[in-house]
């Protein structure tokens, strides 16, 4: 019985319509299934919930999130990540999405930083908050157009870094950033590699690239995560969060992507 | 053509800059350097040590547009072709078959938590960069091609010497290209790289046949 | 009787299996559709064994299912899969990916309201083939399509 | 308490494109822990969809529908302003109902 039942699905598809099996060509192998992940993308749900807690009045000072200044005055979400990273005066530093977070977590909320740092990536058993809030801080901006500012002489500072940064060769593997990102149609096995020398390319990298939800990670990941995890694919130690090298590669990236219209939470393999 | 589109789309960035200045190299070279020192906070330095450059990885560190000088190639091949060792054995093509395994696999020398993660078996990872064998369609493509390499090139004691130094360092035959020194940076031991060797150059490797 | 299912028929030893296929299951109690979950089909560690807790194992190849999924899936661990079924009367959509531990992953029961159209993401531990399975009218369909799961990145 | 669902039901024609996402983890009851330890087998096993009050789809899901499910389906006869209404139940038999209404295209 269980055999002739496996012989006659076996015949069933081999008079099936035969499926194209072109594996020859990835890319058109590989879009369908890109599509239909962006088209119904669970970051979506990071992002609702990132509204719900910015808003809620949380931590040892029981306060929500609606006077933290992202650099368009205090409570301005709207907008905000178009033009991070920025100089801000009251820190006396360039901070990205996550840094200001953070700066508004410990000075309004009274979080611990390292509880905050701790937590910063989500893992399957522990959400992050720090994810949540960056989807729905990135999403207000979404049919903006980015727009870094470079009129303070430290984010130019952080701007010039970045580049030098993303050049920088070291490691056991001698690589730097520009080793994978400076060529169009490259890729590592399967997944493609940004040239980010083309504007239009890095445009797409920020504008709807971080956060994004990561299938293999089953969580949306920040542009913290993504250079902390290369910084690791690269065999470096872990890079701090929200460290100086980490926002000025940031600044270099988002200022080479203004004009690029944004579309956030993305959604990556 | 694509020249002046790229023109239009850089303008915005120097529009808004305007009359501001940048920082120059050198103060940029400083900041920058000064960040990657503080970029590894809690680490131990025997693991942040591996972000402090030596010399050919200074001088492989090419900003935008700059171009590599012939005096600077002339140096990073001169000091390459100085670092390579050999297996004690002295025989530079291995077993293919453990070359194969090398150059699929290799997660090791990861750090995460602020140590070495558990030693995965360590390995070259080929794969990710070049075709090797033709029936893997799931090979990336940052370096060239290496299908049919022995087919092409013969076993030749001249071709394994230079697949196997330039597997070792490849900078002494590429000054700053993109591949990485895998023997010269302890990345893979000379035993593996002898594997790798005849994985590529071995007339019965997957890679030499159709 | 199209040359699919007389091939089948002569594959399968003739009609006799439909027998077992009405007598079997949740989804053969008629057009109510029954919210007991069929933990015998979930359970079953065999394609033959899912088909079978489905009624399916007199089922005929159709054209007239379309499984739209990747040739090759970036990640297995959210694979997208639809299923249109074109056959009038379908009550019911069943996804099957052949070399999972546990093939049978979701039935959809349809009732008038609904298109026999739906969409879903399915996890998949290495490439297989992926069968969908229609019940129409009382009557059993399949179809199947392959999809490759790779290994991505950097490893 | 569960994340809400998000539930979008656009108007197409006179049949509404119906997407479901749902924050659930679907553990297989293979996967462990950051402590080694075995995390029990926990994921959604019946997803239902009413229209208007009336069921038009009804679904049993095994542990290999993927975290943070997905469910589209198409509703016909449908209009602008119906009720979209869907309900979960996962294998622990919590459960969780969201609604939305039907929106015309934009």
């Amino acid at each position: 019985m269980t055999r002739s039942v496996y012989a006659g699905l076996t015949a069933a598809a081999l008079f099936c319509a035969a499926v194209p099996l072109s594996a020859q060509n990835s890319a058109d192998a590989l879009a369908i299934g890109r599509q239909m992940l962006a088209e119904d993308n669970p970051g979506e749900l990071w992002a609702q919930r990132g509204e719900r807690l910015f808003a809620e009045k949380r931590g040892p000072k029981g306060a929500s999130l609606e006077r933290c200044d992202l650099g368009l005055g205090p409570g301005k979400v709207a907008g905000a990540f178009a033009q991070l990273p920025r100089y801000f005066a009251d820190t006396d530093k360039v901070q990205d999405l996550e840094s200001r977070l953070m700066t508004c977590m410990v000075e309004l909320q009274g979080f611990k930083r390292e509880d905050i740092i701790r937590n910063r990536f989500g893992t399957p058993d522990r959400d992050s908050d720090m994810e949540a809030l960056v989807s729905y801080v990135g999403s207000k901006s979404n049919r903006m157009q980015m727009d870094m500012p470079l009129a303070h002489a430290k984010e130019r500072e952080f701007y010039k870094s970045g580049e030098y940064l993303f050049f920088r060769r070291s490691g056991p593997l001698d690589f730097s950033c520009a080793t994978c990102h400076t060529e169009d149609g490259k890729r590592v096995r399967l997944q493609d590699l940004p040239n980010m020398m083309d504007p239009k390319q890095m445009q797409m990298v920020v504008s709807t690239g971080w956060p994004a939800y990561r299938g293999t990670q089953a969580s949306v990941r920040t542009m913290q995560h993504r250079l902390y995890d290369c910084n690791w694919q690269m065999r470096q130690a872990d890079l701090g969060f929200a460290s100086d090298t980490s926002v000025a590669l940031t600044s270099y990236l988002n200022g080479r992507a203004k004009g690029g219209v944004i579309q956030l939470p993305g959604v990556r393999r | 053509m694509k020249a002046i589109k790229l023109a239009m789309v850089f303008a915005p960035v120097v529009v808004a800059v305007g009359c501001a200045s940048f920082p120059d190299a050198d103060e940029t070279r400083s900041s920058a350097e000064q960040m990657v020192k503080e970029a590894f906070p809690g680490m131990p330095e025997t693991l942040t040590r591996r972000a402090m450059q030596d010399p050919a990885q200074r001088t492989c560190s090419i900003v935008g547009d700059a171009k590599l000088s012939p005096e600077q190639a002339a140096q990073v091949v001169q000091t390459s072709q100085a670092s390579f060792k050999y297996p004690a054995s002295g025989k530079l093509a291995g077993d293919w078959k453990a070359g194969a395994k090398l150059a699929a696999d290799g997660a090791g020398l990861r750090i995460r938590g602020g140590q070495v993660e558990k030693m995965k078996e360590n390995g070259g990872l080929c794969v990710n960069c070049h075709a090797l064998d033709p029936q893997d369609v799931n090979v990336g493509n940052v370096g060239p091609s290496l299908t049919g390499y022995g087919a092409q090139r013969g076993s030749s004691d001249a071709v394994v010497k230079y697949t196997y130094e330039k597997i070792y360092n490849a900078w002494a035959y590429f000054p700053c290209s993109n591949m990485p020194r895998l023997g010269h940076n302890g990345f893979l031991t000379p035993e593996q790289i002898t594997h790798v060797v005849a994985y590529l150059v071995d007339p019965q490797s997957p890679v030499n046949k159709k | 009787m199209n040359e699919f299912r007389r091939a089948f028929l002569k594959l399968t030893g003739g009609a006799g299996a439909l027998v077992v296929a009405a007598a079997s299951g949740l989804l053969a109690s008629g057009n109510a559709w029954s919210a007991a979950w069929n933990k015998e089909g979930f359970e079953s560690k065999a394609l033959a064994d899912a088909m079978k807790s489905l009624g399916a194992t007199n089922a005929v190849a159709s054209k007239d299912i379309v499984i739209t999924a990747p040739d090759i899936a970036e990640n297995g661990a959210v694979v997208p899969i639809a299923v249109t079924s074109k056959i009038p009367k379908t009550e019911s959509i069943s996804i099957v990916a052949e070399k999972n531990p546990f093939p049978l992953a979701a039935t959809f029961g349809i009732a008038a309201g609904a298109d026999s159209y739906v969409s879903t993401r399915v996890k998949m531990g290495q490439t297989s083939d992926v069968w969908a399975v229609v019940k129409a009218d009382g009557k059993y369909f399949v179809t199947k399509k392959e999809i490759k799961i790779t290994v991505g990145g950097c490893g | 308490m569960s994340e809400p669902m998000r539930l979008r039901a656009t108007l197409q024609g006179d049949v509404a494109d119906v997407r479901i996402l749902m924050r659930h983890p679907m553990e297989t009851g293979t996967r462990k822990d950051a402590k080694g330890e075995i995390v029990p087998v926990h994921f959604i096993q019946s997803v239902t969809v009413n229209h208007n009050g009336k069921t038009v789809l009804e679904a049993q899901w095994s542990q290999a529908i993927s975290r943070d499910p997905f469910l589209g389906l198409r509703v016909k006869g449908a209009k602008a302003g119906d009720k979209i209404s869907v309900t979960w139940t996962d294998n622990k038999g919590d459960k969780r109902t969201d609604e939305t209404t039907v929106a015309a295209p934009s």
